[in-house]
């Protein structure tokens, strides 16, 4: 229970700090922080696989994608969130909405009694509910074709990034593309 | 298991709940990406909770493709990130807003 | 066959025309004018042409491609035959390949929307007749000296039509549903057919279309702008034949399917009908606009089919079908006329016009007729009409909307009267151009329209006989059938 | 725990959801023919693999048409239903291909068409989707393809559309998740099936709730529209058209599937009260928002907005007519919505143009029978005769009223009178005569699209005058 | 009753020639006249042909068509319809051939022909109709013929609109009649006359007043009695011929012959009877008192023939059937005998109509004065002369049928009849001729007033003073017989021809005991008509007085009191009340209700239609986070919804 408690405080001040931190860095490691906790919370919840698999994905390749894409852009020496601010009271309505929904999933749980189902086994030991061995059966019998489905999800990744990335190469882009300015007309000129 | 597993849930709300309000209330678009991961993040708990409470392990399946969808929509995203961003003043998504009306 | 051909000839020949190569103007007009003239005589010499049905929806109610002539449409399309041959015939254009086109397009389709023996092809044709209006509105619109731009009325006139033919959707839709078939035009009506429930409600839909589409006070403010805008064959066809489907519908739609429902209505469709008679007469005496005249008119006097339709008696049903077509007939007569006039005057604004008799004696002439017609002259059908519909109000025994209507009668001899002295008489306008008289085309298009005229002021048997086998006016039998 | 062996899928399985596989691996090849093809084929080539493909799938589907297989453990339905809206979006599809051939230039074109398909196949595994981790991953794969194909382009503009869909979609997909995860927790399952005999409780409905969140983002519902005219406008033209169609066509597949089959019965109407809503909603401010346009492709999107509204209303009260009709209307609006912009590319240099009401002035008088097709579909759109889009009103009408539904019957035709003028705007600019001097008039280079709109146009009349077709042959929702 | 095809020839033979004359006038030149002449001639022929068959039994019929049950449509052939026709055709042809010299050498000559045949069927169409709506028709054609007469010249302003005036009020009586067929319809449900007068029963008396008044409308507007007689005397802008004929001979008496066809109903509502014979006795005096007054001799004569129409419908009016038509018969000879006199003056004197720039013509015109001298003398009723018998008939019958107070008011009205006539007989013919006189020392500043305004435009066309042809005389002197002698018919009360001639029409009437003898009566009678003759010959006549014509007609002018100038302002009454509010509203519908009040709201819904479209443009602020934002919003909005509804559960 106090483990839980200490969890909780730690994900929720990890959150809160990746989403309030001045530098994307600080909030690449504040949600470092928080990956940390979830997974640590998903091994209390039978679910060793995904933990690992939370700390080998998310903190392994996602977040390094996030620092190298900080770095490359910083590259330029271009500040964060210098521009005016449009939207300087956006925080509160969000808020205030964020809370209703938060207020309605707490009534949404609190109006439902949940009786854990009794899992046999230890924990972690083969074929016992959450192991590699049980989740990887299930992935490839019963979820098959989600699994196969998660296959293009990824090539759409690279295909498409690749697809953009190559249209940002000096070599490849058109003389056109740099007179453009992002505010640039509506309509264009006619060329 | 000791803990109730209402109070994941909750949990899991609260962090949702702060995704949101970050990807509302800040400018800078990795910040609004990671809020994103935020959300997934608090779904994917509320899945293994249930996924416990059931004792079905279908939650896990399902957790494991948001992971994998997430870190695609990241890869994604980021990319958008850099082509968009290579050409503005700031790193900022209030200075993209050449389309409205 | 007929039938069909009727409907989808003109439409199809419409679209040939309009794949045609600019140059071909002369072609296309022949071509209009020939169409015209067939169907003139299919119609003429075919008059027990058989129906033709295929089947069209099975759910969620019955529909079919039901086409066949009835009591009234018959003499609808025959006037509208009549009504584009001489339009086509007696007014030059420009661009006259695509104006033919879209001509005959209208004239498909209306004949669709009279023919239609199914209530969902009826909104079909009802909706798909307003868009050649448009835009032969766009296109061809002759806006007054220092009116609005072209475009307003064109709009005006869409804003209030397609509102009228989105509620008559609407209503339609309930219709089959509730009555599992829309193809009931003309069929044995099932008085009650439509429930107490619906029935207000689909009845509501269908007369807000209808009263537009007449129109009839106050939904009527797009008409007089439309009419004075629009060429002379346009506005002809629209005057004399679009503008009667709402009372069509009220006929063969109305009576014999939402009979409580037109009851309950009755005394307000009889309050805005004698409104429309009185206030449309009062405007028409002081336009300055030859073309409003006519336009207040049609107002004043389709507000008097209404108040004929809603008394619920024979006679004056016989009056309206009657008047209906003696309507068709004088105002597309005028309605060439005037054009005629504008044609060589170059302004239809009865400030500038005068002593036009003493050079044009056949066009005066001409004019002389239809505005008789319209005063409802003893002899000239537009009287048997206003007769039959009244005597039928007063034996119903609306006996002061009968007298009430009498009003309107002497006004309209006023305005009338105005309109063709102002223009054919009195001094010779000043800087008026000396111009010849009526052609023998501009003749030949307005003599079936007179002849007409005449001949169902003698004796508009054929076509008011009809009124006296409506089941549910037999029903709803009232004094004045002995 | 079922032994290994047990439900492990089956030719049958593989075979249920061959024609998604046919147009997903149709990507590959096209891939793999781009990096042999010389230079100056390689569009005419990626386009050509693809519509070979398209077309195979197409057939299949028809092929399989009759048969009803549940597939991998039901988390695959294929049967009628499912097969129509593959259809529709096999169609979409090619449609989109021969908009300016491919999307991009030539060394994008390969790619881009890649991501196209799968986009498409994405939407074709939702149209089948019967348990939530094949709709996720339906909808992802048809998303995350867009986000990519929104930015090929130089316009600054397109790439701003890119960032705004995928943060606000990845935003509603949080929402999706995160209702999908409530749905499993207050069933313990995440089969439709299953969802549809749990006992009802605030978390199912809060899941629920979470959910069409979701979808109602996707199917660009007010007040989940935002996003649309922006991303509509800023994405390439042929982006925009199969975005227009294809996602409208897979999460109304999955919005339908949801409301029919996934819903206690007890609870059902109330739970989608606010569907129709927001239904209603969309056909109000989706035309009013679109009566002030100056933008085609933005008018065009709002209308989108609008046109979805009718559709789902199509589907209120779960009438087993209102699937049909909806589908009917479907189809119709794939077809006048995808002649519009075959019109639009046909009326801008190249296939990425921004093309702004304006230059229709007058166009009746340059080009007649571009302007009569525009004409016809945009009568089509306002839901005039002679046009597919009267009759499906008619029918979506009938249904709506016949459920029961007649407010939102009565909101669709005031919906409807609005829109009038929004279309009919457009008909009247080009039917009024104006001095061309300062009208621009472009020509597309190839007559490809000219095809898309003759056929378009044809099915659309035909549509118009045959709806028994569709409609009443389509056998009841599996 | 057997068909009749005879009829068709008396019916239809004008018709043709109005439609011959009307395609082919240009081509037909001065043929016009002859034709048109012939064809009301083969007309009367015919109609005297048939004579007989009229005479005997209820008459003759030809049945035409039916339009519905109710409405079934013949014509019939009996006694009156038989009078009315002589006298349209006959008196007609004489006209035409009048007409022929008379119009010799106008621009429209067919055209007027043509008219004149079209105003002949039209007028046939209503006597020999056998049923209101057929009669309706006739009133209807006939309006529409005296308009186009009236309208004759017309690039004359005055004449346009005066046949304007004529129709719109035509009209107003026409409506009249309307109404009356309302009421047959729905209580009879037939149209005929014989249906309707045997089933008169059926009518309450209210409903047979009502009957009745619509009839008389009619009656009132087509045979000018107050207060529809405005017309009457703008109605003169025609040419003279048109003025004899149309209205004096026959139309204006149309509604002595619709009250005299009416008897059956007249006589079943004494109400009615009162009514018509007051309105009658009325305008007797109004028209009287009026001709007073006048200076135009077209106006003149126009309202003695108002006040003579007033006698007849007096006499039907009251029921005294046989006098009315008598008086219908002797007025239609000596004042189509007068007009034609006149005419032949005005012909000569190039379309001069004022009779105070005439005098001593006598010298000049013998022939016309001894012309209108006969008429006079008869209009006045001097014993010997037609109009002494018709006029003695009417107010012998009103005071039979009961009414001394009318009686009272036709005799006065004999007395004025004999001072105007004698006065215009007097100013014309005797003393110098004043042709030449300055206007102004005649008192004529204002020319309007005196209705002779057109005098100038006219001059130009035809050209100046020349002698009648034989066409114009020829005419007027075989009116002249029986403008003397047709009067002796009724010579012997009922047992007279003219009395055994309608017996069977309208039975026989027994004086109410007590009512003076007729000699008593007509005494009276003379005495007044000779004190107006002689006061007219003292003030016009006597040698004296004929010396300082000059100096006493401006006098007279001058001092005309305001009433009569302004002919007892009904025209001024009419116009303020009904043309000038009717214009009045339409403007104001036209130019205010309609664009401002109508339209607004459907402008209005255009407008924020347009500007909710506005609005909504400006939520999309093109921020990703407002989007943002309002994704949450939603997402609240439906977490709350979904969070009630589960726990109603």
């Amino acid at each position: 229970m106090i483990g839980f408690v200490l969890l909780a405080l730690a994900m929720i001040a990890s959150a809160l700090f990746t989403v309030t931190a001045k530098k994307p860095v600080y909030s690449v490691v504040g949600l470092l922080a928080n990956f940390i906790a979830l997974a640590i919370t998903y091994l209390t919840l039978h679910a060793e696989f995904l933990a690992v698999m939370q700390i080998v994905v998310y903190s392994g390749a996602i977040l390094i994608l996030f620092v190298f894409v900080i770095a490359l852009l910083s590259s330029g020496t271009k500040p964060f969130e210098a521009g005016p601010n449009r939207m300087p009271r956006a925080l509160l309505p969000a808020a205030l909405f964020g809370l209703v929904g938060l207020a309605a999933v707490a009534a949404a749980v609190g109006g439902t009694i949940f009786v854990p189902a009794t899992i046999p086994g230890a924990t972690g030991e083969a074929g016992v509910f959450g192991s590699v061995a049980d989740f990887g059966t299930a992935l490839f019998t019963r979820n098959l074709l989600p699994f196969e489905v998660t296959a293009f999800v990824l090539m759409v990744a690279i295909v498409g990034v690749v697809l953009l990335a190559a249209d940002e190469s000096p070599l490849r882009a058109p003389k056109r593309a740099q007179r453009e300015s992002i505010t640039g007309p509506r309509e264009p000129i006619a060329r | 298991m000791s803990v109730p597993p209402g109070a994941y849930v909750i949990l899991a709300a609260v962090l949702f709940f702060i995704g949101v309000v970050g990807v509302i209330a800040r400018r800078n678009p990795l910040i609004q990406l990671m809020s994103i991961e935020l959300l997934f993040n608090s779904a994917n708990l509320v899945l293994v909770t249930f996924a416990r409470v059931w004792g079905n392990n279908a939650g896990h399946i399902f957790a494991f493709l948001v992971i994998t969808v997430a870190a695609a929509e990241a890869a994604i995203g980021l990319a958008i990130v850099v082509i968009v961003f290579r050409k503005t003043r700031f790193v900022d998504v209030d200075e993209v807003a050449a389309l409205k009306g | 066959m007929t039938v069909t051909a009727l409907v989808i000839g003109p439409i199809l020949l419409g679209f040939i025309l309009y794949a045609l190569p600019k140059g071909a103007d002369g072609f296309a007009r022949g071509t209009g004018i020939a169409v015209a003239a067939l169907a003139f005589l299919a119609i003429a010499l075919k008059p027990d042409a058989p129906d033709a049905s295929v089947p069209w929806l099975a759910r969620p109610f019955t529909a079919a491609f039901h086409l066949g002539y009835g009591p009234i449409s018959y003499w609808v399309v025959l006037l509208l035959a009549a009504v584009i041959f001489g339009g086509l015939l007696a007014v030059r254009v420009p661009r006259a390949r695509e104006f033919t086109a879209q001509m005959l397009v209208l004239q498909g389709a209306m004949n669709g929307v009279f023919l239609a023996k199914d209530l969902l092809l009826f909104a079909l044709f009802w909706d798909l007749m307003l868009i050649p209006v448009f835009l032969l509105m766009l296109g061809w619109g002759m806006p007054a000296r220092g009116a609005r731009s072209r475009g307003t009325a064109a709009w005006r006139y869409l804003i209030y039509n397609v509102a009228g033919g989105l509620t008559l959707l609407l209503a339609t839709a309930a219709f089959g549903v509730v009555s599992g078939s829309t193809d009931v035009i003309g069929a044995a009506a099932a008085t009650g057919a439509i429930g107490e429930v619906w029935g207000a409600w689909i009845f509501a839909g269908f007369a807000f279309a209808f009263l537009v589409k007449t129109p009839v006070w106050p939904l009527h403010t797009w008409m007089p702008d439309t009419y004075a805008e629009l060429p002379p064959p346009v506005v002809a066809a629209v005057s004399a034949v679009q503008s009667k489907a709402g009372l069509y519908g009220f006929i063969v739609i109305g009576l014999p399917f939402l009979t409580t429902q037109m009851h309950a209505a009755a005394p307000l469709m009889f309050v805005l009908g004698l409104v429309a008679l009185l206030y449309g007469a009062f405007i028409a005496l002081t336009q300055d606009d030859a073309k409003r005249v006519l336009a207040y008119s049609s107002l004043s006097h389709l507000g008097l089919i209404l108040i004929g339709i809603f008394s619920f008696n024979p006679i004056a049903l016989a009056g309206a079908a009657v008047y209906i077509i003696a309507h068709g007939l004088f105002s597309a007569a005028g309605f060439l006329t005037l054009g005629y006039v504008e044609e060589r005057e170059e302004t239809r604004s009865l400030a500038h016009l005068g002593g036009l008799a003493a050079e044009n004696p056949r066009l005066c002439g001409a004019l002389l007729v239809t505005a008789l017609g319209a005063l409802g002259l003893p002899g000239l059908a537009g009287f048997a009409g206003e007769l039959l519909i009244l005597t039928g109000v007063y034996a119903a025994g609306f006996w002061w909307a009968a007298l009430v209507a009498l009003v309107p009668i002497v006004i309209a001899a006023g305005y009338m009267l105005r309109l063709f002295q102002t223009i054919m008489h009195g001094p010779k306008g000043a800087d008026l151009p000396e111009r010849h008289d009526l052609t023998w085309r501009e003749g030949l298009a307005l003599a079936p329209l007179i002849v007409g005229l005449v001949l169902l002021g003698i004796n508009p048997h054929a076509v008011a006989s009809f009124a006296l086998t409506q089941p549910t006016i037999g029903v709803t039998g009232v004094a004045g059938n002995r | 725990m079922s032994p290994a062996t047990a439900n492990f899928p089956t030719a049958a399985d593989i075979g249920a959801l061959l024609p998604a596989t046919i147009v997903a691996l149709t990507a590959l090849v096209a891939l793999f023919f781009d990096l042999l093809a010389p230079a100056a084929t390689r569009r005419i080539l990626a386009v050509l693999v693809a519509a070979i493909g398209l077309a195979g799938a197409g057939i299949v589907l028809a092929l399989h048409y009759g048969d009803h297989t549940v597939a991998f453990d039901g988390a695959f339905v294929q049967g009628g239903f499912s097969t129509v809206f593959s259809e529709i979006v096999v169609i979409a599809t090619l449609a989109t291909l021969t908009l300016g051939l491919g999307v991009g230039r030539d060394d994008q074109v390969a790619g881009s068409t890649a991501l196209l398909l799968w986009s498409a196949s994405g939407a074709m595994l939702m149209t089948g989707a019967s348990n939530l981790l094949t709709i996720f991953l339906g909808i992802e794969l048809l998303s995350l393809g867009l986000y990519c194909l929104c930015a090929i382009s130089t316009r600054a503009t397109a790439r701003e559309a890119a960032l705004k869909y995928l943060i606000l979609s990845s935003m509603a997909s949080g929402f999706l998740v995160f209702g999908m995860a409530l749905l499993f927790g207050a069933s313990g399952s995440v089969s439709l099936s299953t969802l549809a005999v749990t006992q009802p409780s605030v978390l199912f409905s809060l899941g629920a709730g979470l959910f069409l969140v979701g979808i109602a983002f996707k199917l660009s519902l007010v007040p989940f529209h935002l996003w649309t005219p922006d991303v509509y406008e800023g994405a390439p033209l042929a982006v925009t058209a199969f975005m227009s169609v294809v996602t409208k066509a897979g999460t109304l597949a999955v919005l339908c599937r949801f409301a029919y089959a996934a819903l206690p019965a007890q609870t059902a109407t109330a739970l989608l009260v606010p569907v129709w809503t927001v239904a209603a909603l969309s056909m109000l401010v989706g035309n009013l928002a679109a009566l002030a346009q100056t933008d085609m492709k933005r008018l065009l999107a709002y209308s989108g907005v609008a046109q979805v509204g009718y559709i789902v209303a199509a589907f209120a009260g779960q009438s087993a007519a209102g699937v049909r009709y909806g589908i009917f209307y479907l189809a119709a609006y794939t077809f006048m919505n995808l002649g519009a912009f075959a019109v639009v590319v046909l009326m801008s240099r190249d296939a990425d143009a921004v093309v702004g009401v304006s230059r229709f002035a007058g166009l009746a008088y340059r080009r007649p029978w571009l302007a009569a097709a525009m004409t016809f579909f945009l009568l089509g759109l306002a839901g005039l005769p002679p046009t597919a889009g009267f009759t499906g009103k008619i029918l979506i009408l009938a249904t709506t009223v016949g459920a029961g539904y007649a407010w939102l019957g009565g909101v669709l035709i005031l919906g409807t009178a609005i829109s009038i003028y929004v279309y009919l705007k457009i008909v009247r600019a080009m039917f009024v005569r104006v001095d061309m001097a300062h009208v621009r008039d472009e020509r597309a280079p190839g007559a490809l699209p000219w095809v898309t709109v003759a056929l378009c146009a044809a099915a659309v009349f035909v549509l118009g005058l045959y709806p028994l077709t569709p409609s009443n042959v389509l056998p009841l929702l599996h | 009753m057997h068909d009749y095809p005879l009829l068709f020839v008396i019916w239809l033979f004008p018709l043709i020639g109005a439609l011959v004359l009307w395609a082919f006038g240009p081509q037909l030149k001065s043929l016009g006249g002859p034709i048109g002449s012939a064809m009301v001639g083969v007309a009367f022929v015919a109609a005297l042909f048939a004579w007989n068959d009229a005479t005997t039994g209820a008459g003759a019929h030809q049945a035409l068509f039916a339009w519905l049950p109710q409405f079934v449509f013949g014509l019939q052939w009996d006694r009156i319809s038989l009078v009315w026709t002589l006298i349209i055709t006959g008196v007609g042809f004489l006209i035409h051939v009048y007409s022929i010299g008379y119009m010799a050498g106008d621009h429209a000559f067919a055209r007027f022909f043509a008219y004149l045949n079209f105003f002949v069927f039209a007028m046939l169409t209503l006597v020999l109709s056998d049923n209101f709506v057929g009669l309706l028709v006739g009133w209807g054609l006939v309006g529409l013929a005296s308009y186009l007469l009236i309208g004759f010249y017309f690039e004359r302003p005055s004449a346009v609109a005066a046949s304007r005036k004529a129709f719109v009020i035509n009209v107003v009586g026409d409506i009249g009649i309307l109404y009356a067929v309302f009421v047959i319809v729905a209580k009879i449900g037939a149209i005929g006359y014989g249906d309707v007068f045997a089933n008169v029963a059926k009518f309450s008396p209210g409903e047979l007043f009502a009957v009745c008044l619509g009839l008389f409308i009619g009656c009132a507007a087509k045979s000018a009695q107050v207060p529809l007689h405005t017309w009457l005397p703008d109605a003169m802008e025609g040419p003279t011929p048109v003025s004899a004929l149309i209205h004096a001979a026959t139309m204006v008496t149309a509604g002595v012959y619709l009250i005299a066809r009416c008897a059956p109903l007249w006589n079943a509502s004494s109400d009615a009877r009162v009514l018509v014979g007051s309105i009658g006795a009325l305008t007797a005096i109004t028209g009287a008192i009026l001709g007073c007054a006048q200076w135009d001799i077209k106006r003149i004569l126009a309202y003695s023939t108002m006040s003579q129409i007033g006698y007849m419908i007096m006499g039907v009016g009251v029921g005294a059937f046989d006098a009315g038509i008598l008086h219908f018969l002797t007025h239609a000879f000596f004042k189509a005998q007068l007009f034609l006199g006149a005419g032949i003056i005005i012909h000569n004197l190039a379309d001069e109509q004022d009779v105070r720039k005439m005098g001593g013509l006598r010298r000049k015109m013998p022939f016309a004065f001894a012309a209108m001298l006969i008429g006079v003398l008869s209009i006045c009723g001097i014993p010997g002369f037609s109009g002494y018998f018709s006029k003695d008939a009417v107010l012998s019958g009103t005071l039979a049928h009961g009414h001394p107070v009318m009686w009272a008011v036709g005799v006065l009205t004999a007395g004025l009849t004999a001072y105007y006539m004698f006065r215009m007989l007097f100013v014309t013919f005797l003393g110098q001729y004043r042709g030449h006189v300055d206007p102004s020392e005649l008192g004529l500043r204002h020319p309007e007033l005196a209705g002779t305004a057109h005098a100038a435009h006219a001059a130009d066309e035809h050209g100046h003073a020349h002698a009648p042809a034989w066409l114009m005389s020829g005419p007027v002197a075989l009116l002249m017989i029986p403008s003397v002698l047709i009067g002796w018919l009724d010579l012997g009360g009922d047992a007279s021809p003219w009395g055994r001639f309608f017996e069977p029409v309208f039975g026989h009437f027994e004086p109410a005991a007590g009512t003076p003898p007729e000699s008593l009566t007509s005494l009276v009678v003379l005495v007044l008509v000779a004190a107006g003759l002689g006061i007219a010959y003292a003030r016009y006549g006597h040698p004296r007085a004929l010396i300082e014509a000059i100096p006493r007609l401006r006098e007279e002018t001058v001092r005309m009191p305001a009433a009569l100038t302004n002919r007892f302002y009904f025209d001024t009454a009419i116009d303020a009340l009904f043309v000038r509010t009717s214009f009045v509203l339409g403007r104001v519908f036209g130019t205010i209700v309609d664009p401002l009040a109508i339209d607004a709201g459907v402008r209005e819904a255009g407008f924020s239609a347009q500007w909710l479209g506005h609005l909504f443009r400006s939520f999309q602020t093109g921020l990703v986070r407002a989007y943002a934002l309002a994704l949450a919003f939603g997402a609240a909005c439906f977490a709350l919804y979904y969070v009630m509804i589960g726990a109603g559960r």
